[in-house]
């Protein structure tokens, strides 16, 4: 698998895999796209870089446990719900900020929810991807 | 009188750890419990003699009518009095009995849940405790018979009585039940008044089959009666104990509690008299046949059932006081010859009477307590069992047919009588296992006390009748009654009738004894019937669940998951083509060739040939790459008619899946040719009529009319509301953003899974099946040489 | 309020982030693992106080007014779910701490258990009908991996079948949704019980109501889709079994009892006679499956097939009486069956098998455990005074009342089987002598045996003092049949609009 | 136009049960996504299809313009996407271990578990 045509390939893939992840999350909103679409980009991203430079380099890169990144969404999610609650709102209630930022628009908790979305599914992917060329290469 | 009840479970709780700490003496002062309880019950005897009925209740569950009530009128007092005074005796009896036995503690603890189970039977006022606490001597006896429990003998007994039991106690349930709906109470006091409501009600045979079932099964009537015998497998102070005073009484005990309610019918009457009756002849003619001294004297509690529930049929109050009488002076002879049976064999070594013989000599007051408590069992005065027979012949003396049955049943209850102590006590000393010696003081005191209360009540009679039986036989009734109970009432009219029947009843016998050899040689020719007897269609009952439980298991759970599979398809394909005809749906199908797009339809025929091509694929490649087709052209279905996002998604998901696939797939096995053509076939006839179901589904759904409120009001409040312009990811983010919270958990948990499937591998003494057979790391026991098949 | 309806959730939901986040770390693992579960139980208390004080209590996620946005809902019959949910889980949690191997622990059993119990929860609380399936599908996904985890050939084989019976319900249940949807155009339960009722096609409501009663029914482990149970329940490690008997099916019956009281009303007679006549084969089937084993476990997983004969049998009489026996022999099950299950697991502990015929002696041996035993084994085949006895008289005076015998006799017999298989564990596990000696594993044994004392403790106590559970469980029924309470509390929730 | 899909729908489905019923697991997990696909598409048409209006707000505006495609079954379906992408990747992998672990690629062989 590592084939130096990948390889080159990919470092300057994934940077742009991951700024157009970035990108499908934030025009989600709005436009076709979303968490879990950008997440499985990034993802893709993560898991080209490992079929090119090995698992372990990858997870250097990478510096997280993927399934702590996994957790990291999750609690990313569940605080963007949370936030309503501790406000006497309902769980979920969507809070908004009120003036529009540039470039993204309004911001507000169903965005954040959304991010944590896009970080499980990086998360997911990256841990199944990893652990099945760990497994496969044996 | 809760606390009367109650102590008994307190007691032996305590039972084991008295065992620990006073090993010697833990009967006797487990003892000391039945006995203040029967002081208690002694003083309330002139209360009762008087009329009064105690009451007590605590609410238990009132809602459903249901209470822990307690009532002490002249039947329970009886009852409860023999409970407490036998069981104390008992008590003591275990102490001696099971001396070394490390697990004597249990059994004391046992026989007090069984005692106070069975105080709860006599003296509750509502029929659902009285249920609970009927139930609780069916655990109890079930764990008492079971005592000697390496035996499968034993065991098996202890189910055997548990099953026959239990079957009665669930029908009694029932009809417990329905007696409540009909008279609209479960206090018994209540429902005595309510008789004629009952006996005057559609469901009143049911209600009566379902009690007497209940009754019958517990008291061991025929043909439920094999179950008591085989109990015989239980040492001795459980026999004695569950045949003498108690556990199987308590059918009959309700049979009389009930008499008020149920009783004076005449299918009441026929089917007491006629099951009575047969249960008398049957258990005493097995009785005699016996070699095995327990066995004989079980049988003869068989027939002494019988006599209680034929007499409690007759229903005068002339038969009614007779079951009275006899309750009483059964309990006493019948609990000391146990005892004594017990003695003997664990003096002895042997229960067989054909190897026993002359011990009057070796075990003096043993035998004598022996004797009396047969002399009474016999029916010879001045002991209790002769009054008994006395008053048991008046009642039956206005029917030729219930003199013969009451005649032939005492003729033979002579000749166990005689077994059961002559045989044994007399003649010549035979050699035994053990040198035989007399028992010890806690093992000849319950015989001695037992055997000398039927003496007494036989000489103090009219007292005995007017403290307990009057009192007893006013309430079977259900009205107070006068009872005069003498030792001699003369040779005039009724009394002199009865007397010449005990002569001639105790001259036949005598005769039968003599000529015993004949029921050994009876016993012998009637034994190829054996199979073909009440036990034998037991056995074959449980047997043919047990044939029935295997081969429904063997088709149901045959361990094919395509059967299951199948199974489940049926049934969907049953039940919704029922309702949709049942329902009358119609089924239209709109089809409107005009309004199709010729690229819509090139997509639907690339997704069926690519489904086409999967199932025929023969390679694994080939079909991942076909589903990928089928996949992607969803996917195309989705962006033609504006799911954009799901398009995208679908894509995106379909790739992943394709990587995975081709990660996995040469791990994966190769497609074989494993069913066969007939298999298929069937399958696919399944397959296709599901398909079809679902073709039909969708298009009824299509025909009715939808106007979605909630996608409108999604839609308006998008942009205004939720600040974003494509509705479907608001939807998933904030409308409905908790379906995303659990969707994205669900991904999460599958990724560790995997992980976990992947990289967690247990040591080989974790894995007991693995390690059989693999030593290898990941366990593959023939990993085949893979090719790529494309 | 709003906090109180979703802790349920919340609590294991977070308890699995954390451990996520501190993945690998054991001691931690199994620190949030007794916490969480010990919150979630209070939690679960509380709310079934405020639900029976103040009445069935509603709100809206995201403050979208229903039938908008997804409503959770709990009224008493979720409300007790909930807090046996929240029982079972910290009895579960303690005895894993006992029994779990590492490898395992170390690989994910903790928070995989965590979110099993937020989908349960989930599944109780929504008042959204696909939400529903998102929450099964979490309860599912988590019990697939809890299922597989450690790969022993006897799970996997097990597994296989779980998981392509489960699924092969999911897709049903999907595409039921998806049809209700189609046809009736809302999700809300409180607000498609008042559409359904409008909808003037009983034919289809009658053949989409078989779709939920199928795919609920797979779930549910009913006569005759029951297979998968018996096929898998018995493969994983024992904590995992437990909790799976006790509490998992019991989400289908929950699932059944919500739709055919709230949504499936029309043609009572048909539908729930249909539900009868499958209760009564249930049973049946279940217990007859039973008598034919002889493995510990395996006698044990047929029984729960049995027992839902019970509980369906409660939704199929469809009397007050009858559902208020079926929320009861609920909560008196789900006890029970796990406490049987944990039982199981020490004995072989103690003995190293679960087949009966390499057992013997415990009786002998282990006198605690004996007692341990029998009172769960005796409820389960509903003797007094033990809480099964209440279960099953409340069904048995329900069908009476309403003349359906035929069911009553079937219950009745098939209790008495009941206490032959519990008898016949009882003569070969606990009374015969041992075929060989076998040198006893105590290690961790009292973390194991503490849950059992305590869940054999709350079946006494059910049973010495039914009255108040009565009441409960009445007050419950009370509410499932007449859901105006319900579809009012949906709708209040919403009134403000942000 | 929706009766062709109809048509499709009852296909994937009957696929679908027919390949869960075989005895290559393999082919069970092939099964399986085509209940997947089924029921996705079931969803989708069953709510009435829209040709070429997504449920978009265009910019300047309330509400999209009708008649738009039905918003709610999309996100349905797109939860069920995923969550059956979860799923999947799960049977996929927990088939490859039983194989590995088994050694069986016939299901009939997988029954020591049920005597």
């Amino acid at each position: 698998m590592h084939s130096l045509i990948l390889a080159t390939a990919t470092r300057l893939l994934l940077p742009l895999m991951l700024m157009f992840s970035i990108f499908l999350l934030i025009r989600g909103h709005n436009e076709p796209g979303g968490g879990f679409v950008g997440g499985l980009v990034a993802g893709a991203g993560f898991t080209l870089y490992a079929a090119a430079y090995g698992v372990s380099q990858a997870s250097n890169m990478l510096r997280i446990d993927p399934k702590r990144l996994i957790g990291a969404g999750l609690l990313v999610a569940v605080s963007s719900a949370l936030l309503s609650l501790f406000l006497g709102l309902p769980l979920m209630t969507g809070l908004w900020y009120k003036e529009p930022l540039p470039v993204i628009g309004k911001v507000g908790t169903p965005m954040l929810f959304d991010v944590g979305v896009y970080l499980v599914v990086i998360g997911v992917t990256v841990t199944i991807t990893f652990s099945l060329f760990e497994a496969e290469g044996e | 009188m809760l606390t009367a009840v109650l102590s008994g479970f307190g007691g032996a709780i305590a039972a084991p750890w008295l065992h620990r700490f006073a090993p010697r003496y833990a009967g006797w002062i487990a003892a000391l419990l039945p006995l203040a309880l029967m002081i208690y019950f002694i003083s309330l005897v002139p209360a009762v003699a008087g009329g009064e009925a105690l009451r007590f209740s605590y609410a238990w569950v009132p809602s459903l009518g249901i209470n822990l009530s307690f009532r002490i009128d002249g039947l329970s007092l009886l009852f409860a009095l023999l409970i407490t005074g036998i069981g104390a005796l008992v008590l003591i009896y275990a102490g001696g009995y099971l001396a070394n036995d490390p697990m004597l503690g249990r059994m004391l603890m046992l026989l007090l849940i069984f005692m106070a189970a069975m105080l709860g039977i006599v003296i509750s006022d509502n029929l659902i405790s009285m249920f609970v606490f009927w139930e609780l001597t069916t655990i109890s006896s079930y764990m008492l018979i079971g005592y000697k429990h390496e035996y499968e003998k034993a065991r098996k007994a202890a189910l055997q009585s548990l099953l026959v039991t239990g079957i009665g106690g669930l029908t009694l349930l029932a009809g417990v039940v329905l007696l409540g709906q009909v008279t609209g109470t479960l206090e018994i006091s209540d429902m005595l008044t309510r008789g004629e409501v009952v006996r005057a009600h559609p469901l009143y045979s049911a209600i009566l089959a379902l009690v007497l079932v209940g009754a019958f099964t517990k008291s061991a009537q025929f043909p439920f009666h094999f179950w008591l015998p085989n109990a015989m497998e239980a040492p001795t102070p459980v026999s004695s104990y569950l045949h003498s005073a108690t556990m199987v009484k308590a059918g009959v005990f309700l049979l009389a509690r009930l008499n008020p309610v149920l009783g004076g019918t005449e299918v009441w009457q026929l089917s007491l008299t006629a099951f009575g009756g047969a249960t008398m002849i049957v258990g005493s003619f097995l009785a005699v046949q016996q070699t095995d001294l327990k066995r004989i004297l079980a049988y003869t509690t068989v027939s002494a059932l019988g006599t209680l529930v034929f007499l409690i049929g007759i229903g005068t109050d002339e038969a009614l006081k007779a079951a009275m009488v006899f309750t009483l002076s059964h309990a006493l002879y019948k609990g000391a010859l146990f005892q004594v049976a017990g003695s003997v064999d664990h003096e002895t070594g042997t229960r067989d009477i054909t190897h026993l013989g002359g011990l009057r000599a070796a075990m003096p007051i043993t035998a004598a307590a022996g004797m009396l408590a047969a002399i009474s069992m016999a029916g010879l005065p001045p002991l209790f069992g002769f009054i008994a027979k006395e008053v048991q012949y008046k009642a039956t003396l206005k029917e030729p047919i219930l003199i013969g049955v009451a005649l032939v049943t005492n003729m033979l209850t002579v000749v166990a009588a005689g077994l059961a102590s002559l045989r044994v006590f007399f003649g010549q000393p035979a050699h035994t296992p053990k040198h035989a010696h007399e028992a010890p003081l806690s093992m000849w005191l319950g015989p001695v006390v037992l055997a000398l209360a039927g003496l007494g009540a036989g000489l103090l009679s009219a007292q005995v009748g007017n403290a307990l039986i009057g009192p007893a036989t006013s309430s079977v009734i259900g009205k107070a009654k006068e009872i005069e109970l003498l030792l001699w009432s003369g040779i005039e009219g009724a009394a002199g009738q009865a007397l010449a029947l005990s002569v001639v009843t105790l001259v036949v016998g005598v005769g039968l004894y003599q000529a015993r050899s004949i029921f050994g040689r009876i016993a012998a020719a009637a034994a190829p019937l054996a199979p073909w007897g009440a036990e034998g269609w037991y056995q074959r009952i449980v047997d043919g669940m047990l044939a029935l439980a295997a081969w429904q298991t063997r088709m149901l759970q045959n361990g094919y998951l395509r059967f299951y599979i199948g199974l489940i398809i049926t049934t969907t394909l049953v039940l919704t083509t029922f309702m949709l005809i049942v329902g009358r749906v119609a089924i239209t199908v709109p089809a409107d060739w005009a309004d199709v797009r010729i690229y819509e339809l090139m997509v639907a025929l690339i997704i069926l040939a690519a489904t086409t091509f999967v199932i025929r694929a023969t390679s694994r490649l080939a079909a991942v790459v076909g589903l990928g087709f089928v996949g992607y052209g969803t996917a195309l279905v989705f962006l033609l008619f504006s799911g954009p996002d799901l398009a995208i998604t679908q894509f995106a998901v379909e790739t992943l899946v394709a990587i995975l696939f081709v990660l996995v797939v040469y791990r994966l096995p190769r497609f074989g040719n494993l069913s066969t053509t007939g298999a298929r076939v069937r399958s696919a006839a399944l397959a296709i009529a599901g398909g079809a179901l679902m073709t039909l589904l969708t298009l009824v759904a299509l025909a009715s009319p939808t106007e979605s409120r909630v996608s409108e009001f999604l839609a308006e409040n998008s942009a205004p509301r939720a600040f974003g312009r494509n509705v479907v990811n608001v939807i998933l983010v904030d409308f409905r953003g908790f379906d995303t919270m659990g969707e994205i958990t669900v991904l999460g948990v599958a990724a560790i899974g995997i992980y976990a499937l992947l990289k967690l591998v247990l040591a080989p003494e974790h894995d007991e099946h693995k390690a059989a057979e693999a030593p290898s790391g990941d366990g593959v026991p023939r990993e085949r040489a893979e090719t790529i098949d494309v | 309020m709003d906090f109180l309806l979703m802790a349920p959730v919340l609590i294991p939901f977070v308890t699995g982030i954390l451990m996520l986040l501190f993945w690998g770390q054991r001691d931690v693992h199994r620190i949030l693992n007794v916490a969480g579960a010990a919150l979630l139980l209070t939690a679960a208390i509380v709310l079934l106080d405020s639900v029976a004080r103040h009445g069935v209590q509603a709100t809206q996620l995201g403050n979208w007014p229903a039938p908008f946005g997804i409503s959770f809902v709990a009224d008493l019959f979720s409300a007790i779910m909930v807090v046996i949910t929240g029982l079972t889980a910290l009895a579960v949690a303690v005895y894993s701490l006992g029994s779990m191997d590492e490898a395992r622990e170390r690989f994910g059993y903790y928070p995989l258990l965590h979110i099993m119990f937020m989908g349960i929860c989930g599944a109780f609380l929504t008042g959204d009908i696909f939400n529903l399936y998102v929450w099964f599908e979490v309860l599912l996904m988590s019990s697939f991996v809890l299922i597989a985890l450690g790969g022993e050939r006897a799970q996997l084989e097990g597994s296989i079948k779980y998981v392509t019976l489960n699924l092969l319900s999911s897709a049903l249940f999907l595409s039921a949704v998806g049809i209700l949807y189609g046809a009736v155009g809302t999700l809300n339960m409180a607000d498609l019980a008042q559409q359904l009722a409008l909808l003037d096609q009983p034919g289809m409501v009658l053949t989409l109501a078989m779709l939920f009663l199928v795919a609920f029914g797979i779930k549910a482990a009913i006569f005759p889709l029951f297979a998968w149970l018996p096929a898998s329940y018995h493969t994983p490690p024992i904590a995992v079994s437990a909790i799976f008997a006790g509490l998992l099916t019991k989400v289908g019956v929950y699932a059944l009892i919500r739709v055919f009281s709230l949504l499936f009303v029309q043609n009572i007679a048909l539908t729930h006679g249909l539900i009868l006549i499958l209760a009564g084969l249930t049973m049946v089937s279940g217990v007859l499956g039973a008598v034919a084993q002889n493995e510990f476990r395996r006698i044990l997983s047929f029984h729960i097939i049995s027992q839902i004969g019970y509980m369906i049998m409660g939704l199929g009489l469809f009397t007050p009486l009858a559902m208020a026996g079926a929320v009861f022999y609920i909560i008196h099950h789900i006890i029970v069956k796990m406490n049987l299950f944990l039982v199981s697991g020490i004995v072989h502990r103690l003995r190293g098998s679960y087949e009966l015929k390499d057992l013997g002696d415990v009786y002998k041996t282990y006198p605690w455990l004996a007692i341990l035993f029998l009172i769960p084994a005796f409820s389960l085949a509903g003797f007094p005074p033990l809480s099964g006895f209440w279960a099953k008289l409340m069904l048995v005076q329900a069908g009476l009342q309403v003349k359906q015998y035929v069911i009553v006799a079937v219950s009745l017999i098939v209790s008495l089987l009941t206490a032959f298989s519990m008898t016949k564990i009882w003569a070969e596990a606990f009374w015969k002598q041992a075929p060989a000696p076998h040198q006893p594993n105590t290690q961790h044994l009292t973390l194991m045996v503490a849950p059992v004392v305590g869940l054999a403790l709350v079946t006494a106590v059910i049973g010495l003092s039914a009255q108040p559970f009565f009441d409960l469980a009445q007050r419950a029924a009370n509410q499932l049949l007449d859901p105006a309470e319900y579809i009012a509390a949906v709708q209040s929730a919403s009134l403000a609009l942000r | 136009m929706e009766f062709i899909w109809a048509i499709v729908i009852g296909v994937l489905y009957a696929a679908g049960l027919y390949m869960i019923m075989r005895r290559s697991i393999v082919k069970i997990i092939l099964g399986l996504s085509f209940l997947g696909y089924a029921a996705n598409l079931l969803i989708f048409v069953v709510a009435r299809l829209t040709r070429g209006n997504p449920p978009l707000v265009p910019n300047g505006a309330e509400a999209p313009i009708p008649p738009y495609a039905d918003p709610l079954p999309q996100a349905l379906i797109l939860t069920a996407i995923v969550i059956g992408f979860g799923v999947q990747a799960f049977t996929i992998v927990l088939f490859r271990r039983a194989y590995r672990s088994c050694g069986a690629d016939d299901i009939d062989e997988l029954r020591t578990t049920e005597h």
